[in-house]
């Protein structure tokens, strides 16, 4: 095993990485920017190392600086993460070159399974269905529009070296596809630097089910379950739990079974997810694999017992997988809300700013991974989780109301979070029917405001404190971020 | 100690009495409640009001404080002392292109000089791997920009500056050709 | 199920009892003496009564006014967590002419295991294996001194009401009997309000080796698997784990079997734990029943996924158990270290007082079961433990790296605590290697002392802060608690 | 600045030197190390000791700091400072009965005027359900007891007074009968 790593990421995944590795007796080095000093991943690391200003460039996706730092520090091996490098061939490929173990796929699949082209068409080949659509990438308009009629209205336009929701268009007539395929194309070229487009069928009430997967160097693959994680809002996953309720044993199989064959038809290696959409008569389709450990991995741990990333350093090191598919069983259930640091009375706008204080919440069966703490400046130049809330129960049933529990009891104080939204989400009858399709947030959350009902015991916290003012340190009082203004929209994401 | 606190627009008048150590009487709106606190630490304030316990969690900001009650985030403003203080912005319609939130300015899609319609976008910010598109909050002319690409800016920062027409103008062509850039999804 | 339970304990397992109730959406009461009006179960209970005084006599174990408080509630059943009334017949016996539902088995059950010598006759009676001993209690010398001849010295003193160690003496030579036996019962006296004594042979490699057992009202009783305890000081438990390196499967089925035999003999109800010596030779022998939820359960739920106070509750409401044995499966390893206000560097003197500074460790598979705060004062009144920290991981092997950084990153300031110790024990070579006995501690820590291998780093970090001094809010400083005096002596334990 | 700090009786010298901004130059008898820090909170700091990262949180006391660093508490004494501040208590073989710990009174087993022997338990204490005997620190006799049972008392507190006999007296027979309830096991 290797005696030192470095982790190319930063916040809670670069800390749920250092968990392990210090279990494993596994040195670790953490690399941050100008802003992230203070960041819980360089104060519990074993060493960090600065790389620079905070725009990502010059930071966490600077592939020359982060190779130095693995140098200078005498690593063996690099976890990315997910974000940033963690699906970047080419860094990947100067990892091998410069004789340093990168912790995921090698640069060949990285690269065939991130062009989604490239993929289907593997997919194809290794009998995993997929979605009808383009089996190639298109920039005539009259091809496109041919083939929209093809596939049949509603259509989704996709980025070819998509990702994270980006660069994606749902067309509902002929009349926007040109128009859509422009501004998908654009949108496209400035996150992933390719403009290149294709076209799929969309389904409306579609679900949204992904497989882990563990492939070792060896030839040995297994898929570790399900997630379900069809609770979106733009395009982005916030509530994730397995096992889905929308899954019985025989359609798990099945679908397991077409995971391990996306893993083998791509020669995968170490741990991915594939993901599948499952429309409404329980027919599933390929939709793309990420070559990376997941947001959301958590939940599989919690009803496997299994530490993923302790099977990525494993596999990273060569050995073979332990695991077989008959070890692989499910205990109870666990769900997941990611806790951002944003406003969801507001069109979920980002909400930076210093964390006043913070209270984790505690108890049987709950486990917050947490990139943040009391007194943290949330910068501005990230992605704005704060940690992954997970709870794990014997059934649904049970772990919603420890979900709900644990959100009530999770106290951040200075940002906005989505923790009111989540409680309402998880509290509605049809997410506790479990009837939650991609579009469950537009469907019965659109409009989403607080419901106020302790406003009267707010207003006598209120008077109580101000009696009691005296006793808190004076702190400068924090910038005005609460105004909501029509005059801002949303724009897309950037890597 | 009679308080005027407002809660999204709802404004509620409360008379309190002290009892004794760590009790009130509470007077709201013509119902009397006893309330008991325990103070357990800076931010966080224990009560049982008529026998129901409440853990309420309290900080102070510009507007008033921020009370978190059972995952839910009030803000509680003192409508006495806050009127003096504000001088007229609240929630009303921006009149000013300035940020939501600490942002980096990506582009400025406009030169001095530019006629802008109301609601064209004139500067893109990103924060947290969103981008935001700030629009002209009415028809007129750029008269100054403040701001460059890759420069952190904060809520209350003036972006750029607008000289308005005299009459809202109905004419007005999209002259800028950056203006395709933006989307607006909402 | 009940819609109000009333919490007749304190602090960590207090809370513990609430969080399931909350779970279950059963209404919650916590009571609180004087000193506790900022405890944890008070702050988080639904309701909360004051009791009194802060001496346990006029709060925590006053029958009179916690059936006042649950009678004014209108609660309809009272959970006793361990320790304060939990094992009193008496209060048992009190519920039920009240028509409160005392949640722990009947009177009649607790008054025959809590007397040692009928336990003992009861098993004997139903088969299960008891130590070598008398089988009625005595106060003549003579009988004693013969009874002692027969056993075989060296023996144990016991207290008939005994429990948690108290009026316990371990006897190596007919002429130390005499007075052993006479302090041994005025201890008893002191501590139960009963003198009677009772000797049986004592062990002295022996391990402690405890089965979970659940039992409802329809006659149903499953084990759920064992608990190592044998790591202990002062005959009290430090660490706990399960499943115990000790066990085979074949030896792990027979002591179930046999504790489930204890269980029917005894017509048990509700959950309980049927303690086992197990001597050299893998022979074991019964000890006793303790009625009631144990300090160590987590360990079980954390490889079983059972909530234990969760079935406590349904066998209370009459529901039958829907757990078989085959149901019960275990799942990793599982570590429990008690984390008590006291000096292990001073005989684990108790050390109350203010916690200035608190911080949970968190992560991947550890829990935290506490009682305490930043900022509270952990009051002198009780017993010391603030909380039990609990790690889960797929084998020993994981647990304890897992456990020791869990440990590490467990910060509490103002109060002394076992955690350097508990480290040390954790990686030392015995107990890596699972070689753990009752007399562990003595034989290996018993002139224990803190490593002080980091003191360069402790004289710099003493520098910086003294340089940055005025940052902390000038607190009072705390009084003298620290030095050590070799005229105090330590006594027994009081109830 | 230069620092005498002493951990378990090993007092080291320590020259500092401060260099920039959270950084200082450390020579501890004779070595030189760098060191970063950061304050994160109120009483955690992040060193790094020449490339080697730490966490110590610290609380200031009575007797100097307590740094806890990888689950270990250092109690850190400023020699300089604390060597004016004390007067001669510390370690040593104390002199009078007062509680190691704040403690409840379980029982006073001496009067007034009882002649007591060194090593003679005078007062029982409880603290979180343990007992502890507080004993006589010279032969003497009991000149004022000043607590009763049930009493909360605190370290520092003297609990009961007791007179020196003039020299080390060596007779002395244990009159009282309550000397049979306590127990030494240690």
């Amino acid at each position: 095993m290797f005696k030192k790593v470095l982790i190319a990421n930063r916040g809670e995944i670069a800390r749920r990485v250092l968990f392990t590795c210090r279990e494993m007796e596994i040195a670790t080095v953490a690399v941050y920017s100008d802003v992230d000093r203070r960041a819980v991943h360089v104060l519990e690391a074993d060493q960090a190392v600065c790389l620079g200003a905070a725009d990502p460039v010059e930071s966490y996706l600077n592939i020359d600086k982060i190779i130095a730092a693995a140098r200078e520090t005498h690593a063996e091996a690099i976890h990315p993460g997910y974000g940033f490098l963690s699906e970047n061939a080419g860094f990947a490929e100067r990892c091998a070159k410069e004789g340093l173990v990168f912790i995921g796929p090698p640069a060949r699949v990285i690269n065939d399974l991130g062009d989604k082209i490239t993929a289907r068409n593997i997919m194809i080949k290794g009998n995993v269905p997929v979605i009808p659509g383009m089996i190639q990438s298109e920039s005539d308009p009259a091809v496109l529009a041919e083939k929209a009629t093809e596939i049949g209205y509603p259509v989704m336009i996709k980025a070819s070296a998509g990702g994270g929701g980006k660069g994606i268009r749902i067309v509902n007539t002929p009349e926007e596809l040109q128009a859509s395929c422009e501004a998908a194309s654009r949108e496209a070229s400035v996150a992933f630097g390719d403009g290149t487009i294709y076209l799929e069928k969309f389904f409306t009430r579609a679900k949204h089910i992904e497989f882990q997967i563990l492939a070792d160097g060896h030839g040995n693959v297994v898929h570790v379950l399900e997630r379900e994680c069809s609770v979106q809002r733009r395009h982005q996953k916030i509530i994730e739990e397995t096992p889905s309720p929308s899954l019985n044993p025989e359609l798990r199989a099945e679908m397991g079974s077409a995971a391990v064959a996306a893993a083998v038809a791509s020669r995968y290696v170490n741990a991915g997810t594939v993901e599948f959409l499952l429309d409404e008569n329980n027919t599933f389709y390929f939709l793309e694999v990420n070559t990376r450990l997941q947001v959301e991995h958590p939940v599989t741990e919690m009803i496997t017992g299994i530490d993923l990333v302790r099977q990525q350093l494993e596999i990273a090191a060569g050995n073979p997988l332990i695991l077989s598919q008959d070890d692989i069983v499910a205990r109870g259930h666990a769900i997941e809300c990611r806790v951002y640091a944003e406003d969801p009375a507001n069109n979920f706008m980002p909400s930076p700013g210093k964390i006043a204080y913070m209270q984790e919440p505690t108890g049987p069966g709950i486990r917050n991974d947490c990139g943040v703490y009391s007194g943290f400046e949330v910068p501005v130049n990230y992605d704005p989780i704060l940690s992954k809330l997970v709870v794990h129960a014997r059934d649904r049933e049970t772990c919603l109301p420890r979900m709900v529990m644990a959100l009530k009891n999770y106290i951040l104080l200075g940002i906005k979070t989505p923790i009111p939204f989540l409680i309402d989400v998880l509290e509605s009858s049809p997410f506790q029917k479990g009837q939650i399709y991609t579009d469950f947030i537009e469907r019965h959350f659109s409009e989403w405001q607080p419901r106020l009902v302790e406003a009267d015991m707010a207003r006598i916290a209120f008077i109580v404190d101000e009696m009691n003012a005296n006793r808190r340190k004076k702190t400068a009082v924090l910038s005005e971020q609460t105004v909501s203004t029509p005059f801002a929209t949303l724009g897309g994401w950037r890597l | 100690m009679e308080y005027k606190l407002k809660i999204n627009d709802e404004i509620k008048t409360i008379e309190t009495t002290a009892e004794g150590d760590d009790t009130i009487k509470v007077s709201m709106e013509g119902e009397d409640v006893d309330v008991a606190y325990t103070l357990v630490s800076d931010h966080r304030i224990h009560l049982n009001i008529d026998g129901v316990n409440v853990n309420a969690f309290v900080m102070d900001g510009p507007d008033g404080k921020t009370v978190l009650i059972n995952g839910v985030a009030y803000l509680v403003e003192d409508v006495q002392t806050t009127r003096a203080k504000k001088k007229g912005s609240g929630s009303q319609t921006p009149t000013e292109v300035t940020p939501i939130t600490p942002s980096v300015v990506i582009s400025v899609p406009v030169d001095v000089g530019d006629r802008v319609k109301k609601g064209q976008g004139v500067v893109v910010l990103s924060a947290m791997k969103m981008e935001t598109t700030l629009a002209a909050p009415f028809d007129g002319t750029v008269a100054r920009v403040n701001v460059a690409e890759g420069e952190s800016v904060s809520p209350g920062q003036i972006l750029v500056d607008i000289e308005a027409d005299e009459a809202e103008s109905s004419a007005g062509e999209d002259k800028n050709s950056k203006h395709e850039y933006l989307n607006n999804i909402k």
